[in-house]
């Protein structure tokens, strides 16, 4: 086959290493107590994956409602949970962490040519905090649900709703703590445990973007947290700083809450850009177009994320010149975004293709994100803003961001690095079938949704006027196909544990440390501390050690 | 067509022919916002354009069957600068472009007629100075600004008329404004679209767009027999506001006669100007708004006058040209029907707050 | 990392690739003494009236003995330029929050919104 | 630096690690550096967490000043000042244990963990002290919020002393916000002064053991760097919560 770059080992002779970190000790504690980076990205990417598939429910119980103009399928209240419960199972447990905790806790030490991260310990710890806010917010769930929206909006959250507002707010704090010391715990590593010759312009354009997110939750989401800490004191003992009866201000609490939240959507894209800066680079065997310029942009993107917070609040009474300020700004932060694109897609140039399924969801990608970013700038331009806000415009926007582009590019390298975490191939067909079926179920859903919010629909509507009922009976047509695309990777990777194809050190013939090591890895991540002497994506490399290697086994 | 399923024919029968790709344009503004959206809709595919084109014909040319060796190509700095200079000036005109429509949008011209909204759980309260009330509707001459002014009595809503292309938020405690001039009579969607709890999405209504005429007639037939500014006066009446805010010689309080619009200066320093915000401040919290020259002696009504009264208060003294009405208030204070004036506006405290809410315990 | 110093003046002491820089407890006491007259020196300062100069005054008080702290009982001067580095970038977030924010407070009394 | 000693590193062979190296550091030194670098950027977080509540802070004591001196007026100098002696004294204990584990002095260390598990435990019976006055006056905002010290300052020794007339009503309300800032600011502080009375109790049975003066100080440092932390902030929050406007 020559339009596939796949290189397999002989399957009749080829077998899983019998020293692997899976192996290595057994039974639930060995995985409870683990301090291995490897095995807790396992842990969380079980646990991602359940409350994806929570979250993702009751998407499809919002789709489902809004089939109909009326409110027929649940009562409004019902329906204000519902879409509060998939806002803020989506968002904190799923978005924040999917990319970083998963593929960023399994491959960042690898990739840098560290044994393992900074602080295990803390590590797990981390992954025990998000548990514990996972819980905390299924507990919600089954006590009544929590009807502020995501957003906790004062003074709603604080006084006007009797649902378990405090329950939900502890589940964002201890899973904000999950994301704190998740990012702290990455630049600590980028920083000190780089392997000898591992420069900051030699490593991976993931790691850049996992280091440029990680700032983000360092120095963000405290301040989420103590905006949450005030609205829950406000709850229960009625402090006045949101109150406006008590001479608060509640547009505080907007700037708080932005403050985190803003960059938060950095946070959950930025590690998705990573993802695809590798597989981009991997498919057409071609160094990433402008490293450095795709490098800073990841930096560019963190410090700018900062200034732009009140673009939320435009028409919420800020004045006209901080708007003008953090209009500005924003329209700033739109390029760093533009510049990857565009080298991402001259990375193509002159390359040599191949589309196995994580090209494919990156394609995917290119293009959704593409339109979510743009669709950004009719939002942080003040004057379409004020018509574009609180409407659909907004939901298709993010979603497009954040599930065309987040989840195509978690998808992508869950597909590219599935072979280096288990050492088995998933199968190719369906999943190229599932990337495609993603593709279309996706903007059938969301497409609609951009029209929708121009027409003037506003978001977290129970019930419509009639008219908007047939763009709404295509989106929720969409999510249906989407809902199947995204069960069938589920099932064929749960299949490919056992029946997959022997994948090898390097399938992909891809160029990162983490492919120069077998499949699935030590524990120790290499045998011996590598020793960086080539830049990164360096592909002529990569040949001279293959011709090296067949040098001294002939 | 036999083989398409009557529903799904139907379906798509209704969708074509209900199809439209925004809302109809029905104020001044609107075209205005329009032209930058169109603008944005144009940029927004000649960019998506470009780079799908960029990808498919990348991925034909340079797939693995037709170039089987990939050419190493460290980066261009000309081709990056072009990427980075070009998007970043159409946003800066994109930026420039939409701060100009939205300084439009939010700053009312002088001769604006002015209707008060109040939002709350989960109604718009509309009143017009004539003393009109509506609910969830809104009633507006064609060919006339109109600015809204809006406050919310409990939490944030968000008044939202697609079809003029305009939306502000009804914040608690502060108003805000936002205008427009209809253009096309007819009957168009009024929406909250800030979530506000529980019945969010049954706070909408209905704005009517009338030819001058018609909304003339609709005005008198629909008014309620006093107008905004006198149910503000029979509150200034009732909580003998009248008793410092006079002309006599030894008036605790300044007069406010002709005082909205006028620049005030201040005792802490500097001066203000008398603006509708002003003057509810100025009600709920006085000390923190003392004339130059009084003391600080005017007690606080928060709590005492609903919205809707505040609103009252406030339109009556912007009419306030003459002294004149005052003075005959203060003699007539104590031969007013006690219920009457509390009756008509003073109201309780917002519905759904807790009961020691803002409550004074000493 | 600076090159390691073998100018070892411990004997026994253990491997660090850094200078491991131990300030002497006469500057910790220099240092406390500077509080202590800060923390005077502000209480002191609060019952003058200096008009607009007050909160400020008082808030340089208060910067100059948090950088003493800083500085000198958590080893900042000392330290790596990663470790100052952060402690500004900590700075800068912390400014731009109060400062953007603020900002837009007080720029609300200009216009009319 | 005369007055600072400098502890000279030695190359070590890479297979003689000490037993507190963790396996996947490549030498101890990589270990310190990493651990300590971690701290810094918990105290970032600490920084931001705090920034909320300064940010709110400076708002309203823009907004309503005069409800901000007379709340402030209610707060005592004497213990405020005394807490602030308190906690910088109780800085320089432990500054001063970080150097007795870095000289490995066993005997000091305990004493000056012990000291500033002292001061710190003083610290928060004074301010044990001074919320017990709150509540006792009302002051804590909520449901039982009373005004009479800002509307009747006569009837109240600490406004009387001040020399506060009465206020206005709209703005005696706004002290609850500031007495909603000094408890949100006051508390979180003293949250983090008990989670570090905790860790210094700890820390005071290990070193008794002898942990912490083998050469691994890398706990007593951060938990240094953490002490040092949550006083600088008590640092401001003293001036500003206690110390506004007492000339008038």
């Amino acid at each position: 086959m020559s339009d596939t770059i796949v290189s397999l080992p002989d399957q009749s002779t080829a077998r899983i290493p019998k020293v692997n970190f899976m192996s290595k000790e057994n039974g639930l504690l060995s995985w409870l107590l683990t301090g291995d980076h490897k095995r807790i990205a396992i842990l969380y990417l079980i646990s991602i994956t359940f409350f994806f598939f929570i979250g993702g429910a009751l998407a499809g119980l919002i789709r489902l409602e809004l089939l109909t103009p009326q409110s027929d399928l649940m009562a409004t209240d019902t329906y204000n949970k519902v879409f509060t419960m998939h806002g803020i199972v989506m968002i904190f447990l799923f978005l924040v962490p999917s990319v970083p905790a998963t593929l960023g806790n399994f491959f960042i030490p690898m990739m840098i040519g560290a044994k393992d991260l900074a602080l295990p310990k803390i590590n797990l710890l981390s992954w025990y905090l998000y548990v514990g806010g996972g819980i905390l917010v299924l507990y919600t769930m089954m006590t009544g649900g929590v009807d502020t929206g995501w957003t906790f909006t004062t003074p709603l959250s604080t006084h006007y709703v009797n649902t378990n507002v405090l329950s939900t707010g502890l589940a964002v704090f201890i899973a904000g703590f999950s994301s704190i010391f998740t990012g702290l715990n990455f630049i600590v590593t980028i920083h000190k445990m780089r392997a000898p010759g591992m420069t900051w312009f030699r490593m991976p354009l993931f790691v850049w973007a996992h280091y440029a997110a990680s700032i983000l939750m360092v120095l963000g989401t405290p301040v989420l947290a103590i905006a949450i800490v005030l609205v829950a004191l406000e709850r229960t003992i009625g402090i006045g700083v949101f109150d406006p009866t008590k001479g608060g201000d509640p547009l505080l609490f907007q700037h708080l809450f932005w403050f985190y939240s803003h960059p938060a959507v950095y946070i959950m894209i930025l590690p998705g850009m990573g993802v695809i800066s590798e597989t981009i680079s991997t498919f057409s065997r071609k160094r990433v177009f402008g490293y450095t310029a795709v490098a800073f942009s990841s930096v560019a993107i963190a410090v700018f994320g900062f200034f732009v917070w009140a673009h939320h609040m435009f028409i919420m009474g800020i004045s006209n010149y901080s708007m003008l300020v953090f209009s500005l700004l924003t329209m700033l932060v739109a390029v760093p975004s533009a510049i990857k694109i565009f080298n991402w897609a001259f990375t193509l140039y002159k390359g040599s293709i191949t589309f196995e399924t994580p090209m494919l969801y990156t394609f995917g990608f290119m293009g959704l994100f593409t339109i979510g970013g743009l669709t950004g700038v009719f939002l942080g331009s003040s004057g379409t803003d004020i018509h574009l806000t609180e409407t659909y415009f907004i939901v298709a926007h993010f979603h497009f961001v954040m599930v065309g582009g987040m989840l195509m590019a978690f998808l992508a390298g869950i597909h590219f690095w599935w072979p280096k975490m288990t050492g088995r191939m998933y199968p190719e067909k369906i999943s190229q079938l599932a990337a495609v079926v993603t593709f279309i179920g996706f903007n059938l859903t969301f497409f609609p949704q951009f029209i929708l919010g121009t027409l003037g629909m506003p978001r977290r509507y129970a019930s419509y006027p009639p008219e908007f009922q047939i763009l709404n009976v295509f989106s929720t047509a969409g999510a249906t196909i989407l809902g199947v695309g995204y069960l069938l990777p589920v099932l064929y990777l749960v299949w490919s544990l056992k029946y997959g194809e022997i994948a090898g050190n390097n399938p992909w013939q891809a160029t990162g440390l983490e492919w120069q090591t077998q499949s699935p890895p030590l524990t120790e991540n290499f045998a011996e501390i590598p020793i960086m002497d080539h830049e990164a994506y360096d592909y002529e490399w990569l040949e001279a050690q293959k011709e090296k290697e067949v040098a001294s086994v002939g | 067509m036999s083989h398409i399923s009557p529903i799904i024919w139907q379906f798509l029968v209704k969708w074509m022919t209900n199809f439209a790709l925004f809302p109809p344009e029905a104020s001044k503004i609107a075209p205005q916002m329009d032209a930058l959206y169109f603008f944005m809709v144009l940029v927004s595919l000649i960019g998506l354009t470009i780079v799908i084109l960029l990808v498919i014909s990348f991925s034909l040319l340079y797939s693995k069957k037709r170039h089987p060796v990939a050419v190493q190509i460290e980066g261009s700095t000309l081709l990056e600068a072009t990427w980075t200079i070009i998007p970043l000036g159409l946003f800066l005109m994109m930026f420039v472009w939409g701060s100009l429509i939205y300084f439009r949008v939010y700053t009312p011209p002088a001769n604006a007629m002015n209707i008060y909204v109040v939002g709350k759980q989960w109604m718009w309260k509309i009143e017009h100075p004539g003393g009109q009330h509506e609910i969830n509707a809104l009633h507006v001459p064609t060919g006339r600004a109109v600015q809204l002014t809006i406050i919310s009595q409990d939490v944030f809503h968000s008044f939202s008329i697609p079809a003029f292309r305009v939306k502000r938020e009804a914040i608690p405690g502060r108003y805000t404004t936002v205008w427009f001039e209809a253009t096309t009579p007819g009957t168009y969607h009024l929406f909250c679209t800030q979530y506000c709890g529980t019945e969010h999405s049954h706070m909408i209504g209905d704005v009517v767009v009338m030819t001058p005429e018609d909304f003339n007639r609709w005005l008198t037939s629909s008014t309620s027999g006093a107008s905004l500014a006198q149910n503000g006066e029979k509150l200034f009446a009732s909580l003998s506001c009248a008793a410092c805010h006079n002309t006599r010689p030894d008036a605790r309080g300044p007069s406010l006669a002709n005082v909205y619009g006028a620049k005030l200066p201040l005792s802490s320093g500097g001066t203000v100007l008398a603006d509708d915000a002003f003057l509810r401040e100025a009600i709920l919290n006085p000390s923190q708004h003392i004339t130059q020259g009084y003391a600080p002696i005017m007690p606080t009504y928060q709590g005492q006058v609903s919205e809707e009264g505040v609103i009252a208060l406030v339109e009556y003294i912007k009419n306030l040209n003459s002294d004149y009405r005052v003075q005959q208030t203060t003699n007539t204070t104590e031969l007013l029907p006690e219920s009457e004036g509390k009756a008509a506006a003073a109201g309780q405290k917002p519905a759904g707050t807790k009961p020691a809410q803002g409550m004074v315990k000493q | 990392m600076s090159q390691p110093n073998l100018n070892d003046q411990d004997g026994q002491g253990h491997h660090v690739a850094h200078e491991h820089h131990i300030v002497s407890p006469k500057i910790y006491l220099v240092i406390l003494l500077a509080l202590l007259v800060g923390t005077a020196l502000t209480v002191w300062a609060s019952y003058i009236d200096l008009g607009i100069l007050n909160p400020i005054l008082a808030l340089a008080i208060a910067c100059t003995k948090a950088t003493l702290v800083v500085l000198f009982f958590m080893h900042v001067k000392y330290a790596t330029k990663l470790t100052k580095l952060t402690v500004g970038a900590g700075v800068f977030t912390f400014l731009i929050l109060v400062g953007m924010t603020l900002a837009d407070y007080f720029s609300r009394a200009w216009g009319r919104w | 630096m005369s007055d600072s000693r400098v502890i000279a590193p030695v190359e070590a062979a890479h297979h003689e690690h000490p037993p507190y190296q963790r396996h996947h550091f490549e030498t101890y030194a990589q270990q310190e550096d990493a651990t300590n670098f971690a701290m810094w950027l918990f105290l970032l977080t600490e920084i931001m967490f705090f920034g909320g509540l300064f940010t709110a802070y400076l708002i309203y004591r823009n907004w309503y000043y005069p409800a901000f001196v007379a709340g402030s007026h209610q707060l005592s100098i004497p213990l405020g000042g005394l807490n602030t002696l308190l906690l910088i004294t109780s800085s320089f204990t432990m500054a001063m244990g970080v150097w007795c584990a870095e000289t490995k002095k066993q005997g000091g260390l305990v004493l000056c963990l012990i000291l500033t598990f002292i001061l710190g435990l003083g610290f928060l019976g004074i301010k044990t002290i001074e919320y017990g006055e709150k509540i006792e006056k009302h002051h804590v905002p909520g449901f039982h919020y009373s005004l009479q010290s800002f509307l009747d300052p006569d009837s109240d020794e600490a406004a009387k002393a001040a020399g506060d007339k009465p206020m206005a009503l709209d703005m005696a309300r706004h002290t609850e916000v500031y007495f909603s800032l000094y408890f949100a600011m006051t508390g979180m502080h003293a949250v983090h002064m008990i989670i570090g009375i905790a860790i210094l109790a700890f820390m005071i049975f290990r070193a008794r053991a002898g942990a912490y003066t083998t050469g691994h100080v890398t706990f007593v440092e951060n938990f240094g760097l953490y002490w040092h932390f949550v006083d600088i902030v008590w640092i401001f929050l003293f001036p500003l919560l206690y110390l506004i406007s007492r000339h008038q």
